[in-house]
C-alpha cells in the first residue's frame, strides 16, 4: 500500500476528529460544528500563506502582522465612512505594500528571508502602533460584520466558502502553472533555475505578495469577525501557522509542499484545541499535546519512510 | 600475506527501482594502478561508494583487506583501513580554509574535546600542496578557488593521508592538460612508494599511461580484469559498450557562412579583457586554455548571469542587450554550466521537471496551465534522443550517474531550441560511448545553424569538435586557429604563454588523438 | 481534568465544572479571563470557585494562556456550544467579543463582564472591580502623597500600550495631575512593558538615567510596579523616586519592605472572582443586585444609575503594614 | 578572504558604531560606565543563549524553544530553593543542577533532530509548546520573587568585581570558552564542517548526528546556565517573563553575521548582535524617542543593518580578483 504524507496526515485528522467525537460532550453539536468552521479560515488561510513562503526554503515571520495592518487600513476605511468594498481593497492594498517590501529585500537585495521578516515585523508593528496608538479601531457596520460571521445560502459560513475558494486557487497556482512550477524549483536549488533562465526575483517577489494577499483575506475575515483591529490582531498565529505548514508535509527547506497537507494540519490543531477545550482541559495543556502531535506525526513519518524504503529494496532485490 | 591490497567478492547493490551493482567483483594489487571503467551508469562510483561504506551493499558481499576479511560499515572504516577516496563531485567544505579541507577527516573517530593542532595542520597542507605543486595560499577558504583547483585540494587531502589505496573517480575531469600531467607524476611517484590506485576515467588514453590494470562494468555486472599488456583500447571500448564505437576527427573546411553571433570588446575586471569573436553559420567554435583562464567567467557574463564591465552582442546582424539569464534564453542564448550537479541541475526534482524548466511558459494550455501532455511527451523525446539511463521521467536527477544527469541538462537546453548554445565543458564525465554521440551531436547542431560555442579544457575534444579554436590565457584571446591549422602543440603554446618546458610534457602524437576521442 | 484543579490554591481539587455539568441540574456559569496564568487573574480564579462551592454552582474558569483577543473568542466560542447558563467575560478587546456575546445571547445564554467592561448594550451585568475613574485619580493623589510633593518630573509605565483598562486609569490620572497638581510634568508618553517585570525593570533603569530629577513612577499593571521599585531599590534611591502602581500584595512585599515601592493600589481579586460568580448566581436565577446590596465574602457593592453596572467597592491600598495580610 | 570574513562582522560593528555615536551625542547619559555596565547586564541572558544559538545556526539548523527551555529550569531553581541549604554550597550546586537539567532538554531536542531527522524548527517548535505548556501549567504563572530566595544566591547575585557585576563575567566565561571549543577543539571544527557541506563530512568519516546531538545539548547547557543569570538579574521567577525572547536571540546571531543557511558564525559577530539590539532597546528612552515611533525605528534599523550588511557582502564577492588580467 502506498499512501503520501498529506493522506495519511488526512487519516490522522479524520481519527482526531471521531476520537474527540466520541470523548468530547457536543463535539457534534451543530453549533460547535459551526464554530469550528468559523474558525477555521483566518487561521487557514495564514497557515497556507505560509505555506507558500516555506515551499521558496524562506519564511515570512511577518506575516501576522502584515494581516493586523491589512485590518487596520481596512479599519480606517470603515470608520470614516467609506463603504465595504473601498476598505477590501484598502486592506489588500496595505498587505501587498508590505509583501512587496519584504519581497524587494529578499530577491533585489538578497537577505535571507528570515532575516528580513524579523525585522519587518517589529517595522509593521511598530506602523500600527504608530497609527492605532496602540488601542483599537472597532465599531465596523453590520454588512461587513457579515463576511465573517454570515451565512452561505443560510447554511455554510462564508469565511469558509472564501477559505475553500482560495485554497483551491492556491493548489492550482502552484502545481498548474508556471509560476508554480518555479516557485518549487527555485525552493530545490536557485542557483540552477538562475542558470536556466529563470527570472528568480521576478518569482520571489511574486511568492512575498501572493501570501500578503492571503494575510489580508484573514484579516477581513478577522476583523469583520471580531468587529475591531489591534496591533495584536492574530499575533497568536504565528509560529503556529508554521507548525500547521511543516506538519502538512511542506519541507522546511523548501521544495516541497502542498496546499491539502497543511489544510489537513489546521484541522488537526483545530479539532484538538476545541475538543480539548469542550473537556474542559486547562489551556496551557492543549500546547502541550499539539506539540506532542507534531512531534509524534513527524516522527511516525521518519518510521514509515524508513520502512517504504526497506520495503521497496527487497521488491527491487527479489526482482531482480 | 597476499599481494592483494583489496579484494572484494559478489557485490550487489539494489536502489529503488535500479540494479546498480549485480555480483561484481573487484581485486587491486599492492602498489599497482588499477582502471575501473565503464560506461555512464554502469556502476563504478556505486561501487566506490561502497568500497567507502557510503552505501551499504546487498547481503552476500565480502570484503579482503591484504587477504585479511574486513567489514565496512561507516566511512571511518574504510579510512581507518587506509583507504582514501576522491569522489566524482568533489566533497570539500567552502567555508574552511585550504588547510583544513586537506587535513580534515583524520581526527575522525579520536575524542571530540582534542584539541586540533593548527601547526601541524599547517604543516600537513603544505607539504601536500607541495608535492602536487599546487600554488595556492593554505588560508584561502575553498569557496574561492575555481573548480579545477577544488578538484586539487582533493586530491591533495588524499595524498596527505597515509593511505595505502586511494580512489581517483574522474579527477581530471575539470582539470587542464598541465594539471593532468602534474596527477600522473603524482601518481606515478605513489604508486612507486607501494600505494595502490584505483582509478576511473573515461579517457582511455591516460588510463593506457597509468594502469597496470583493468576492470570493466557493464550495466552493473562485472565483465572482466586484464592486464594492460594483453588488451588495446578498441578491444577495452567493445566490452565496456559491448559494441564497435567508431571515431572520426572533424574533417573541416573553413565555414564561410553569415556571422550569426558576434561578441565585441567584452571586458571584466579581474576576469577576462577585450574579449571579440565572431561566430558562423554552421560553424563550431572551440574555446580552451588553462583551467582558470577566464572561460567560464566569458561564458557567464555572456549569458547574463554575471554582469560585465563592457562589451555588446549581436545576433544575426542586430544588437542584443542581455542583462539576466532570463534575457538570454529570450534571445536564444543557451548556457550548460561546467557545475552540472549545482548549476545545471535541480537535483531533487524529476528528469522532466528539469528539461521543461527554460521553456515552462510555452508549455501553458489556454487556461494558463502547464499542458502536462506536451510536457512528458517533449521530455520523453529528449530522454530517448539523449539516451538517458534509466529512461524514468519521473526519477529525481539525483539519482542520476554523473554522464547521464549531462544528458540531461543539454536535453533541458535543446528543448529551448536555442540560437546560439553556449557549452562549458561539455564531455566531463562522460562515457566514450555517450561523448561521441554528444559530438556528433554538438556538430549536428551546428549543421541545422545553432551557433555553438564549446568551452573544453580537453585537447583532443577541441580539436575533434571545432571549426574554429580560440585559445584564452590570462582572460585575454592569445590565440586564433583554424581547426585544420591546428595542433595540440600549438595550442599549448597560445594557452602557456610558449613556456616550453610546460609545453613538452603535453605534447601527444597527432595521430593517436583521434583515437583518444 | 477539570481546570479548577490548576489553581494555585489548595481548594482547586472540585471536579464540577467541565464536561458533565451540562447533563445535571446545577447552574454552569462560565468565567472567562484575559488569560490564565497570571498571578491576577489565579488569585479571582480562586474567588470564583470558592464561590461556586459555596454557592453550590458549576463555575467553570477559563481563557486563553496569551491575552490575545482571537484566542479569548474562540474559547468563548467553545463556551457557547457547551450551553452555559451565563458567561462571564473580562474581554482583552470589548470590540471582539461583541459577536460572540451576540451570538451567546441569541442562544438564551446571559452574558455579563467582569474586570473590564464589554459593550454596555449587550451586557445584562457589569461587574466592575472600582470605578476606573476613581481608581485612576487615586493612584495619582497616591503618588503625589508619596512623593510629598506638588511638583517634580514622573513617569508612566503601562503594561501595554492596546491594554484598554490601563488606558482608561492613566487617562484619568493624567486628568488628576492637569486639574490639581499642576506642577508635576510627566517626562514622556507611557512607556509600554510588555507585562513583564524584567522589561519594567530596565525601562526604568533607563529614565532614571536619562531624567536625573525624576521624582516618581506610576506603574500601570501588575508586574510595572515590581520592575520600577526593583531599580529604585538596586540604585538605592527610595528615597529620591517614589513609586506607586497596580500590584499584588504578595509580590509587593519585599518591595514595600524597604521603601522602594510606596504604595501598591489595587483591589481584591479574589473577592472579585468571588463577586462575579456570585452575581453570575442570581442573573441565571433572573435577580438583579441592588445599590448597596450586602454579598457576603465581598461587602457592601453599589450599582450605577442604569442598574446594571456593579461597582465592588473603593480601591484597596496595600503597604508595608498591611501587605503580610494577603493571601494573593 | 580574511578580509571578506571580517567584512561580515565589520559592517554591524560599523552600524554599533555609528548609533553609538549618535546617542552619544543626543544624550550625554549613554557613554557612562554606569549606563554601559546596566545595558551589558541586562543582555547577558540574551547573550548567553546567543551564543548557544550561534553553534546551532552554523550547523544550519535553529532552536526556537531556548526560551522555554530557559523558563523551565528557572522554575526548576525555584523549586530546588526550597530544598538547598541557604549556603555558598548551594549556589554551586545551582551551577551543577541548572545546566544539567537544560542539558536534558537540550539532548530531547538533538535526538529528534540528529536521530529522528526531524528539521529542528518542526522539533523545537514542538518542544517550544510541549515545555512552555508544561510550565504554565504547573506553575499556574505564579511569581516567585526575592522572598523566598536564599540569601546566599542574593548576595551571589550582586558580587562585583572591580565594579563590574558577577553576570558580565559569567557571560565572558561562557564566550571565551564557547570560542575556544569553536576554533580549537575536534567537535567545534566539525560543527563548522558539517555547516559548510553535510554530505563531505560524512565522506571523511565526521559523525554529524553526534555534532548535531552535541550543539543542541550544548545549547540546553548554556539555557541552563542562562536560568541562573536570569534568576539573579530579575531576582524572581516569572514563568511568562520570556515569551518571544527567542526571536530576539535569533535576531541577535543573525544579525552578528551568522549564516542561517550554515557553515558561516562567529562569537564576537554574535556579542556584536547582542550589542546592537541592547543599544538600541536602551537608546529609545535616552533618545527620548516617542513610545510610538519606537518598534518603527528598531525595525527600520534592523532592516537597514541585515540589507548593508548584505550588500557590503556582495560588494566583497564582485571585487574578488579570480585572476590578473594582463594589460
Ligand atoms: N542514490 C541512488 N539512488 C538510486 N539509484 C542510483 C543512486 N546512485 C546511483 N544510482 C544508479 O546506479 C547506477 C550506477 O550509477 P554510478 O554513479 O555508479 O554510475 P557510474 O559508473 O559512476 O557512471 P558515471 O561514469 O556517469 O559516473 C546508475 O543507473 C544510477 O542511476
Ligand atoms: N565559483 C567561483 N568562485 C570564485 N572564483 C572562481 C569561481 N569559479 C572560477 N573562479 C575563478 O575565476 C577565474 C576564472 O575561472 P573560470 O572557471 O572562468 O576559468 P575557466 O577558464 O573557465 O576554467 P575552468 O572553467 O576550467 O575552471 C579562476 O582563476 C578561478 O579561480
Ligand atoms: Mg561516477
Ligand atoms: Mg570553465
Amino acid at each position: 500500500m502506498k499512501l503520501s504524507k498529506e493522506s495519511i496526515l488526512g487519516l490522522i485528522a479524520l481519527g482526531t476528529f471521531l476520537f474527540m467525537a466520541l470523548l468530547a460532550p457536543g463535539f457534534l453539536s451543530s453549533n460547535n460544528i459551526n464554530s469550528m468552521m468559523f474558525q477555521i479560515p483566518e487561521f487557514g488561510l495564514l497557515a497556507i500563506a505560509m505555506m507558500v513562503v516555506i515551499v521558496t526554503g524562506g519564511i515570512d515571520l511577518s506575516i501576522t502582522y502584515i494581516a493586523a495592518l491589512a485590518g487596520v487600513g481596512a479599519a480606517l476605511m470603515l470608520t470614516n465612512g467609506f463603504g465595504i468594498f473601498p476598505a477590501i481593497i484598502m486592506a489588500i492594498l496595505f498587505a501587498l505594500a508590505c509583501g512587496a517590501f519584504n519581497g524587494f529585500i529578499v530577491s533585489k537585495i538578497g537577505v535571507s528571508p528570515i532575516l528580513v521578516t524579523l525585522g519587518t515585523m517589529v517595522l509593521f508593528e511598530g506602523v500600527i502602533l504608530a497609527i492605532t496608538k496602540g488601542s483599537s479601531i472597532s465599531g465596523f457596520p453590520d454588512a461587513y460584520s457579515l463576511i465573517g460571521n454570515g451565512y452561505y445560502l443560510g447554511l455554510v459560513p462564508f469565511s469558509i466558502v472564501i477559505f475553500a475558494i482560495f485554497a483551491i486557487i492556491t493548489g492550482l497556482l502552484l502545481s498548474k502553472t508556471s509560476w508554480g512550477r518555479r516557485v518549487y524549483m527555485y525552493g530545490s536549488n536557485e542557483v540552477a533555475t538562475l542558470y536556466s533562465g529563470v527570472k528568480n526575483s521576478k518569482v520571489l517577489m511574486k511568492v512575498y505578495l501572493y501570501a500578503a494577499l492571503l494575510a489580508a483575506i484573514s484579516a477581513i475575515i478577522m476583523t469583520s469577525r471580531y468587529n475591531s483591529v489591534k496591533v495584536d490582531l492574530g499575533s497568536s498565529y504565528l509560529l503556529q501557522s508554521v507548525a500547521a505548514a511543516v506538519l502538512g508535509g511542506t519541507n522546511i527547506h523548501g521544495g516541497y509542499g502542498k496546499v491539502i497537507g497543511t489544510i489537513y494540519a489546521v484541522f488537526v490543531f483545530q479539532f484538538i484545541r476545541n475538543g480539548l477545550n469542550l473537556l474542559g482541559f486547562h489551556s496551557s495543556l492543549v500546547d502541550v499535546v499539539i506539540g506532542s502531535i507534531l512531534i509524534l506525526v513527524l516522527t511516525m513519518n521518519f518510521f514509515s519512510d524508513k520502512f517504504k524504503k526497506k520495503q521497496e529494496q527487497k521488491n527491487a532485490s527479489q526482482a531482480a | 600475506m597476499s599481494d592483494y591490497i583489496l579484494q572484494m567478492k559478489n557485490i550487489s547493490k539494489t536502489f529503488p527501482g535500479v540494479k546498480a551493482l549485480d555480483n561484481v567483483q573487484l581485486e587491486v594489487k599492492k602498489g599497482e594502478v588499477h582502471a575501473l571503467i565503464g560506461e555512464n551508469g554502469a556502476g563504478k562510483s556505486t561501487l566506490i561508494k561502497i568500497l567507502a561504506g557510503i552505501h551499504q551493499p546487498d547481503p552476500g558481499a565480502e570484503f579482503y583487506f591484504e587477504g585479511k576479511d574486513a567489514e565496512i560499515k561507516k566511512p571511518i572504516d574504510a579510512t581507518l583501513k587506509g583507504v582514501s577516496i576522491i569522489y566524482q563531485d568533489l566533497s570539500l567544505f567552502p567555508n574552511l580554509s585550504v588547510a583544513e579541507n586537506i587535513y580534515i577527516g583524520r581526527d575522525s573517530g579520536k575524542k571530540a574535546w582534542k584539541k586540533v593542532n593548527w601547526k601541524n595542520i599547517k604543516r600537513i597542507s603544505e607539504k601536500a600542496l607541495k608535492e602536487l605543486e599546487v600554488d595556492v595560499d593554505i588560508n584561502t577558504k575553498v569557496e574561492q578557488l575555481s573548480i579545477a583547483q577544488q578538484q586539487l585540494i582533493e586530491i591533495a587531502r588524499a595524498m596527505a593521508f597515509e593511505s595505502k589505496l586511494i580512489v581517483m573517480d574522474e579527477p581530471t575531469s575539470s582539470l587542464s592538460s598541465s594539471e593532468v600531467e602534474k596527477l600522473y607524476r603524482v601518481v606515478d611517484k605513489l604508486s612507486a612508494q607501494g600505494i595502490s590506485i584505483i582509478f576511473i576515467s573515461h579517457k582511455l588514453k591516460e588510463l593506457f599511461r597509468l594502469s597496470d590494470r583493468f576492470t570493466v562494468l557493464r550495466d552493473g555486472k562485472y565483465v572482466g580484469s586484464y592486464d594492460v599488456d594483453t588488451i588495446d583500447e578498441a578491444k577495452l571500448v567493445n566490452l565496456m559498450v559491448g559494441r564497435e564505437v567508431t571515431y572520426e576527427k572533424n574533417q573541416s573546411q573553413v565555414k564561410t557562412g553569415e556571422v550569426i553571433f558576434e561578441v565585441r570588446d567584452f571586458s571584466k575586471s579581474g576576469n577576462f579583457k577585450d574579449i571579440s569573436f565572431q561566430l558562423r553559420e554552421g560553424e563550431v567554435l572551440g574555446i580552451t586554455g588553462l583551467v582558470g583562464a577566464g572561460r567560464t567567467e566569458l561564458a557567464q557574463s555572456i549569458f547574463g548571469i554575471n554582469k560585465k564591465d563592457q562589451g555588446s552582442l549581436e545576433i544575426h546582424g542586430e544588437p542584443v542587450d542581455i542583462r539576466s539569464s532570463e534575457d538570454a534564453v529570450k534571445k536564444g542564448v543557451a548556457y550548460v554550466p561546467e557545475a552540472r550537479q549545482t548549476q545545471g541541475l535541480v537535483l531533487d526534482q524529476s528528469i522532466i521537471n528539469n528539461i521543461s524548466l527554460p521553456v515552462i511558459d510555452k508549455l501553458n494550455n489556454k487556461f494558463k496551465f502547464i499542458d502536462r501532455k506536451i510536457e512528458v511527451e517533449m521530455a520523453q523525446q529528449y530522454i530517448k534522443s539523449l539516451d538517458v539511463r534509466p529512461s524514468l521521467p519521473e526519477l529525481p536527477a539525483s539519482k542520476l550517474s554523473g554522464g547521464n544527469q549531462q544528458k540531461v541538462v543539454i536535453g533541458k537546453w535543446l528543448s529551448a531550441q536555442p540560437k546560439i548554445l553556449i557549452i562549458d565543458e561539455p564531455t566531463n564525465g562522460i562515457d566514450i560511448g555517450a561523448k561521441t554521440e554528444i559530438h556528433k551531436l554538438l556538430r549536428r547542431l551546428a549543421n541545422e545553424g545553432i551557433g555553438v560555442i564549446m568551452i573544453s579544457s580537453e585537447l583532443p575534444e577541441v580539436l575533434a569538435v571545432s571549426d574554429r579554436i580560440l585559445v584564452m590565457r590570462n582572460g585575454k584571446i592569445s590565440g586564433e586557429m583554424d581547426v585544420n591549422q591546428a595542433t595540440q602543440e600549438k595550442i599549448m603554446n597560445y594557452a602557456l604563454g610558449g613556456n616550453g618546458k610546460q609545453h613538452e610534457s603535453v605534447v601527444i602524437e597527432k595521430e593517436k588523438v583521434s583515437q583518444e576521442v | 481534568v477539570s481546570e479548577n484543579t490548576s489553581g494555585s490554591s489548595e481548594e482547586g481539587s472540585n471536579d464540577s465544572g467541565g464536561e458533565e455539568s451540562s447533563d445535571d441540574g446545577e447552574m454552569n456559569i462560565a468565567v472567562v479571563p484575559k488569560l490564565v496564568g497570571i498571578p491576577y487573574f489565579n488569585a479571582s480564579e480562586t474567588g470564583a470557585v470558592q464561590a461556586g462551592e459555596e454557592l453550590g454552582v458549576n463555575v467553570e474558569y477559563t481563557g486563553p494562556t496569551q491575552a490575545d483577543a482571537s484566542a479569548q473568542v474562540k474559547v468563548i466560542e467553545d463556551l457557547v456550544s457547551k450551553n452555559s447558563d451565563v458567561i462571564a467575560v473580562a474581554p482583552n478587546d470589548p470590540a471582539s467579543v461583541e459577536p460572540v456575546l451576540k451570538k451567546a445571547k441569541d442562544q438564551g445564554i446571559k452574558v455579563m463582564d467582569w474586570d473590564t467592561p464589554a459593550d454596555k448594550e449587550l451586557v445584562d451585568l457589569s461587574v466592575k472591580q472600582v470605578d476606573d475613574e476613581e481608581f485612576g485619580r487615586h493612584m495619582a493623589g497616591k503618588l503625589v502623597e508619596a512623593m510629598g510633593t506638588e511638583e517634580g518630573k514622573i513617569a508612566i509605565l503601562t503594561g501595554g500600550l492596546s491594554a484598554a483598562n490601563l488606558n482608561l486609569w492613566i487617562d484619568a490620572a493624567k486628568k488628576e495631575f492637569d486639574e490639581n497638581y499642576p506642577d508635576i510634568e510627566i517626562v514622556s508618553e507611557k512607556i509600554p512593558t510588555d507585562e513583564k517585570q524584567q522589561v519594567a525593570y530596565q525601562k526604568t533603569l533607563d529614565l532614571l538615567k536619562s531624567y536625573p530629577d525624576l521624582k516618581g513612577v506610576l506603574a500601570v499593571s501588575t508586574p510595572a510596579p515590581l520592575g520600577a521599585a526593583q531599580a529604585v531599590q538596586e540604585k538605592g534611591l527610595q528615597d529620591e523616586v517614589s513609586v506607586v502602581g497596580s500590584a499584588l500584595p504578595n509580590d509587593s512585599e519585599p518591595f514595600l519592605e524597604d521603601g522602594s515601592l510606596d504604595t501598591a493600589v489595587l483591589w481584591n481579586p479574589k473577592k472579585l472572582g468571588y463577586l462575579t460568580a456570585a452575581l453570575g448566581k442570581m442573573l441565571a436565577g433572573g435577580e438583579m443586585p441592588e445599590d448597596g446590596q450586602e454579598i457576603e465574602n465581598v461587602g457592601e457593592i453599589s450599582v450605577k444609575d442604569d442598574g446594571k453596572t456593579v461597582i465592588m467597592g473603593p480601591p484597596a491600598d496595600f503597604t508595608k503594614e498591611n501587605a503580610g495580610d494577603f493571601d494573593f | 578572504m580574511k578580509s571578506l570574513f571580517k567584512q561580515k562582522e565589520f559592517s554591524i560593528l560599523a552600524i554599533v558604531l555609528l548609533i553609538s555615536s549618535i546617542l552619544t551625542f543626543v544624550s550625554p547619559v549613554f557613554l557612562t560606565v554606569g549606563n554601559l555596565l546596566d545595558l551589558i547586564e541586562g543582555n547577558v541572558v540574551i547573550g548567553i543563549l546567543a551564543i548557544g544559538m550561534t553553534l546551532i545556526i552554523i550547523t544550519s539548523d535553529i532552536d526556537v524553544s531556548v526560551a522555554a527551555v530557559t523558563t523551565a529550569v528557572a522554575v526548576s531553581i525555584s523549586y530546588l530553593f526550597g530544598f538547598l541549604p541557604d549556603s555558598w554550597i548551594s549556589v554551586l550546586l545551582l551551577f551543577l543542577f541548572a545546566p544539567v537539567i537544560g542539558l536534558v532538554m537540550g539532548l530531547f531536542n538533538g535526538l529528534l533532530v540528529s536521530k529522528i531527522e526531524i528539521p529542528a524548527i518542526v522539533v523545537t517548535l514542538g518542544t517550544l509548546n510541549i515545555i512552555a505548556g508544561l510550565v504554565l501549567y504547573i506553575t499556574n504563572g505564579n511569581y516567585v520573587n526575592s522572598t523566598s530566595f536564599p540569601q546566599s544566591f542574593l548576595s551571589f547575585s550582586n558580587i562585583e568585581i572591580l565594579g563590574i557585576p558577577i553576570l558580565i563575567y559569567l557571560l565572558a566565561i561562557v564566550a571565551v570558552g564557547t570560542w575556544f571549543i569553536l576554533k580549537h577543539t575536534l567537535i567545534g571544527r566539525s560543527v563548522l564542517a558539517i555547516g559548510g557541506n553535510t554530505q563531505s563530512s560524512v565522506r571523511v568519516g565526521i559523525n554529524y548526528q553526534r555534532v548535531k546531538l552535541f550543539v543542541f545539548a550544548y545549547m540546553g547547557f548554556l539555557a541552563g546556565i542562562a536560568a541562573i543569570a536570569q534568576t539573579a538579574y530579575t531576582k524572581a521567577v516569572d514563568p511568562n517573563g520570556m515569551i518571544g525572547l527567542e526571536l530576539t536571540v535569533i535576531a541577535a546571531v543573525v544579525l552578528g553575521g551568522a549564516n542561517i543557511h550554515g557553515g558561516r558564525g562567529s562569537i564576537h559577530g554574535t556579542l556584536l548582535g547582542v550589542l546592537l539590539l541592547a543599544i538600541m532597546q536602551n537608546g529609545m528612552i535616552l533618545a527620548r524617542i516617542d513610545t510610538y515611533w519606537q518598534n518603527v525605528v528598531t525595525g527600520a534599523i534592523i532592516v537597514i543593518a541585515v540589507s548593508y550588511d548584505q550588500i557590503s557582502y556582495k560588494r566583497s564577492q564582485d571585487k574578488l580578483a579570480n585572476i590578473e588580467v594582463e594589460a
